[in-house]
């Protein structure tokens, strides 16, 4: 066990994974030398060489496009996009394509790509470095959709993720990159694809986030215990897709009361899938209504610090919408 | 570029390619007529026609390691398909979207080549999508070999990756993205354009302002070829070239077969609205079918007994996939929910 | 008045405002002398000339790219993309770039651009030729997202689209383009982006539904009053975003119940936001669960007839739905 | 290419003109150099820089209707930005994301130039995106143009769309299908490419196979030319005919100014783990600025004089952007919420 950034748990597993399968590659912008822009990949191209660590041309839609031929040809790709904000390039690629290829060739082409992409806002970047993108990708059966909150997590998750036969997309909170610290195994260890976390248990209301809302979710809730004696219970849903329905009805059965957050843009966010769910299938446990607490709905977070903290969702603001709805 | 008369092929091919060849086009024509007379009965609903495109078609699979090669084919890609070896059958499974569909369970159109034993690719319908990602089965080749995990003269290995498109297709940036990176790495791949002058209802000058698609291939640092695509010999040739290019670490080629769709785009299709007649009627008279015949009876080769012999096995063969396809099921309703996702593996 | 088809609406609509106003121009796939694959600009090009109506190359980024160019120089493009299924290709340019630029511009460049297209399924096109891809939209601030489901919408909705300052994305339901017919008057008039329409009022339980599945609710709600005496309200929303909260809960209010249909598969389909906002402010007034009549989460609509019509919702699928929800 | 002296130019320039060249170029380094310092004492949070561009970026600017013709640039056109008319004052309210930011009001990061009376377009960090925007203002200019709209020859309106990126972003799709369209409908339109070797840290031939950017605008039909960047004289010729010929109807042109940054990519990166020291000091020895003061001086045009005078205004016009920038109010929290939708028109 080692006390370590979430960032310097995805290096670990992607050098465990480089060292482990000959078949495993990085390509994307800048992954190489410079060992991409957050330095997520440092080393890793001094340690298995130009053929396995590969700076991408500026495209990204060929970055995911490679991923998926090599994928076909059964390698390993693992792809980077530098920000989430520019993964639109490649939309067509991952939602029309790799998302299909499974289907559209009644099982017999399968892509085991990985994408990562840091995404997320708060760290100044203005509309094209904050963008959160999951809820896109969320959509698409044939995707996984992955965003881990805890070190732990994501290494084991990542490590999951290069293992799995099916295109998945793992999103980092880049602004936990060095924020978010925690206990990591040096073991070759996963965590499952799909299972939600309990991040903290609790009984009186269920707090449904992922990423960096997750971790500022178990901030608030362990607030609004010691200044109001209200017990939260925060789901960290860390798979969006396929989603743990399961845990989510059993929490909301829980606690009779049900708030999702998400630092995204309120409408057709993720947490719109997440309300509706439990508005059909735990209805007739709701104590109060479903509510979401997200990012205003304009095109992207902007830059001036003053009107990014306008838009971020923070631990404040949960504590604030836990005690509301509580009060319900 | 002689319309008239087939190139002279400078590869020597046996008397028994040079007929196999013929016999993979004719079949491939015969498929499709059949495709056009099913759907003006009424028993399937699409068809979208390689009728004219045969010769570049064959060519080209001719010249590559067929069925272990990587091929990552578009909508016209029949004879190609036939050629690498799905059958007949198989495309009229697809045509009927029936059980037995090799290529996708019926859950493609029709014309969505696939065989995985045969490395086929399954593509979709977005046009130029498979070009990066042939760059990816062609990165994938060269990263085997590179790290020692094959070696590069095993010919049980792929060895490239060709994918072929519509001139119209060019148009799209994963074109461009694709044969870049296919320059910068080097990678043994084969990008076929079959320029038919049209996408659809859009001639080519309304697509791009170069004459030749071929000419593009200078802005990725690849070579480039325009070769007259209604000559199968010719096709051959230039196909021959590129594989070897490929297969000897020299890159890849951007291969423009210059050829016409004699039919319309598809059976959704009617072309009379954008192009006449005449002009279908002259390239009717360049038919790569017609004019390889001429050229293989002048040699000596093909004699009109043989011709009958070929017409009545096409027959059978289609007569045979035509009844089978009919008559077989169609997919349970419930295997819409099927293969969304490949299983873990342990 | 005239009884017309919905393309034969939508054709009238463009060629009104290609005679009224001479910034207007159309390009596209197809759509000059073949006059569009669904013959949705027949006649213009004829009319109008090469121009004004224009064939683009095969590359949908571009055609909206040039649209968007065009827009930021005050013209007003109607830019075709030629099946929903090809948007992705332009969905940077979309997402990243027409809806943000009022945004980022402060105010100072606007992008009256109309981005049409034909969506969605049942018409026996496979994969690529079936999809619905309104959500990816809805969830974007700063585009309009409009369906019409009946002939006299189409056309003053599309007149709306070209006049409206901001980039508009109509989506045509191709399922209904000949299916469905109706009075369309032959005047100037305009059916503003905003607000949606009581398809059919009732008491007893709401249904809200877009596009052909309005139609098909529409059938449904006849089919249970005349069988099973349940007086069903349809609501059709015809804008998505931004979406019309006043009328969803104003009819949920008076019923009590809540289905939402959409032909999309479900999961963060447009449905879940319109089930999320009722879940949170019309929790009160709810008799029962929130449901959601929806394609089944599957990558695409398959071609074979018995799957397409598996997948597909149809009146029958709606009919039941309704009788569920109103028997709880 | 000479990197010692200047092209002599071909085109005849007022000495005013010159001098109003250096200076512009003078004012942008030290704006940029003042934007070092500020984020070194940490008053402001981002940098991109434009030192080393600025031959190419003024050669450019002099050579269009500034201010009327459209110019869709990228962040690294401090320089362009300028002498199109936005100021010291501006640029600095942008960085430090104030009240009165011109471009975005506080929106966007700095460097991402906007006026709209200016005919400067707001762009979007996603590199390229715009060049296919611009090929859509070129097509707006024509269309006007042909409809009888506007007066070709009328010079208070655009005539032609001008638009930069890196050497790097060409491997975009966006680019390829941008100027696809210029070549297809032969628009008033220049791209101009400022190949500075690097995209971040990724050197030129692991983004392109080819020797020249210029070498691709074959692929479109359009004209390309590669220009020593950092040479004003030179890229004010270049870019004056291709300004010429869009002008005049003949078409897009593809400018290639080969140049160099010569800091790091942004005050984000370090570029020492990329490119050697050796080689950013055999660069600087090419300062495009250097070389222009020495030319004015050998010309006899610029004296030391003159040059004290201009450094000295430089410093109070940076000087006092920068205290009034620094002085301005954060934007209101709530502004968050504006301009989601541009109202309707009655
Ligand atoms: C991205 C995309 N846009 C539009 C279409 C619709 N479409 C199918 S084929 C075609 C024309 C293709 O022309 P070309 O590339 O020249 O190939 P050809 O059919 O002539 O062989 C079009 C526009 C599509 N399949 N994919
Ligand atoms: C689509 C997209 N991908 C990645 C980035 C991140 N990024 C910003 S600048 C840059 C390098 C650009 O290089 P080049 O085009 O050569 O321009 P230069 O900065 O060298 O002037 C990258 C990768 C981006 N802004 N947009
Ligand atoms: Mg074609
Ligand atoms: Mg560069």
């Amino acid at each position: 066990m080692a006390n370590m950034t979430l960032i310097e748990a995805l290096l670990m597993a992607m050098d465990e994974e480089l060292a482990r399968d000959e078949r495993v590659f990085i390509t994307g912008e800048d992954v190489g030398k410079r060992g991409g822009v957050f330095r997520a990949t440092q080393g890793l191209y001094e340690k298995y060489g130009a053929t396995r660590v590969i700076d991408s041309p500026l495209a990204e839609l060929s970055i995911v496009a490679i991923g998926i031929g090599a994928a076909m040809a059964e390698l390993r790709p693992i792809c980077e996009i530098q920000f989430a904000d520019y993964i639109h390039p490649a939309f067509n690629q991952i939602v029309n394509e790799a998302a299909k290829t499974y289907y559209r060739s009644d099982g017999q082409w399968r892509v085991p790509l990985t994408i990562r992409t840091p995404y997320g806002g708060g760290i100044g970047g203005g509309l094209y470095h904050s963008q959160s993108v999951e809820s896109f990708f969320a959509h698409v059966p044939g995707l996984k959709v992955v965003i881990p909150s805890t070190p732990h997590d994501a290494k084991g998750l990542l490590k999951s993720a290069v293992r799995d036969p099916n295109p998945v997309l793992f999103f980092e909170p880049k602004k936990g990159y060095r924020a978010i610290k925690g206990e990591v195994p040096e073991t070759d260890y996963t965590v499952p694809i799909g299972p939600a976390r309990i991040a903290r248990e609790g009984r009186d209301i269920s707090v449904f986030a992922y990423g960096m809302m997750a971790h500022y979710a178990v901030i608030a809730a362990e607030k609004v215990a010691r200044e109001d004696g209200i017990d939260a219970e925060v789901v960290d849903l860390r798979t969006l897709l396929p989603v743990d329905k399961q845990a989510i009805l059993d929490s909301v059965k829980k606690t009779g009361k049900a708030l999702v957050v998400y630092e995204d843009n309120l409408t057709m966010g993720y947490g719109a899938e997440v309300a509706a769910i439990i508005a059909d299938e735990a209805f007739e446990f709701l104590d109060g209504p479903v509510k979401r607490l997200a990012g205003p709905d304009v095109p992207a977070m902007p830059f001036s610090h003053s009107m990014q903290e306008f838009f971020m969702v923070n631990p404040d603001k949960i504590a604030a919408a836990i005690r509301d709805l509580t009060a319900y | 570029m002689s319309t008239e008369t087939l190139a002279l092929p400078r590869t020597q091919l046996s008397e028994e390619t040079l007929l196999e060849m013929y016999w993979m086009m004719l079949l491939s024509r015969r498929v499709d007529e059949r495709a056009w007379v099913l759907h003006r009965q009424g028993k399937i609903t699409f068809h979208v026609s390689a009728i004219g495109h045969e010769a570049a078609q064959i060519g080209a699979a001719f010249a590559i390691n067929r069925g272990v090669d990587y091929v990552n084919p578009y909508y016209r890609d029949l004879a190609l398909s036939l050629a690498i070896g799905t059958t007949a059958l198989d495309f009229m499974l697809g045509l009927f979207a029936k059980v037995g569909d090799p290529f996708s369970g019926g859950r493609q159109m029709p014309s969505h080549f696939n065989s995985h034993r045969l490395n086929i690719i399954s593509g979709s319908s977005v046009v130029a999508s498979q070009v990066p990602q042939t760059s990816g089965l062609a990165f994938a080749i060269k990263y085997r070999q590179t790290q020692g995990m094959v070696d590069p003269k095993d010919t049980s290995q792929p060895r490239l990756a060709l994918t072929c498109l519509g001139e119209g297709s060019t148009s799209q940036g994963d074109w461009h993205e694709g044969l870049n990176w296919a320059g910068v790495h080097h990678l043994p791949m084969i990008c076929l354009v079959q320029n038919n002058v049209y996408a659809i209802s859009v001639p080519i000058q309304s697509q791009m302002a170069v004459k030749n698609v071929a000419d593009r291939a200078s802005a990725y640092g690849i070579v480039g070829v325009t070769v007259d695509g209604n000559d199968v010999l010719a096709m051959y040739d230039v196909m021959k070239e590129a594989a070897e290019r490929a297969y000897n670490g020299g890159g890849a080629t951007l291969v423009e077969a210059k050829t016409y769709r004699m039919t319309p785009h598809s059976s959704d299709d009617d072309d009379r609205s954008y192009r006449t007649r005449e002009e279908v009627e002259e390239w009717k008279k360049k038919d790569p079918i017609s004019r390889f015949q001429s050229y293989l009876q002048a040699e000596g080769i093909l004699t009109q007994a043989l011709i009958d012999d070929y017409e009545a096995r096409a027959r059978d063969e289609v007569d045979a996939a035509h009844k089978t396809a009919e008559a077989a099921p169609s997919p349970a309703p419930e295997d819409t929910l099927g293969d969304v996702y490949a299983p873990l593996e342990d």
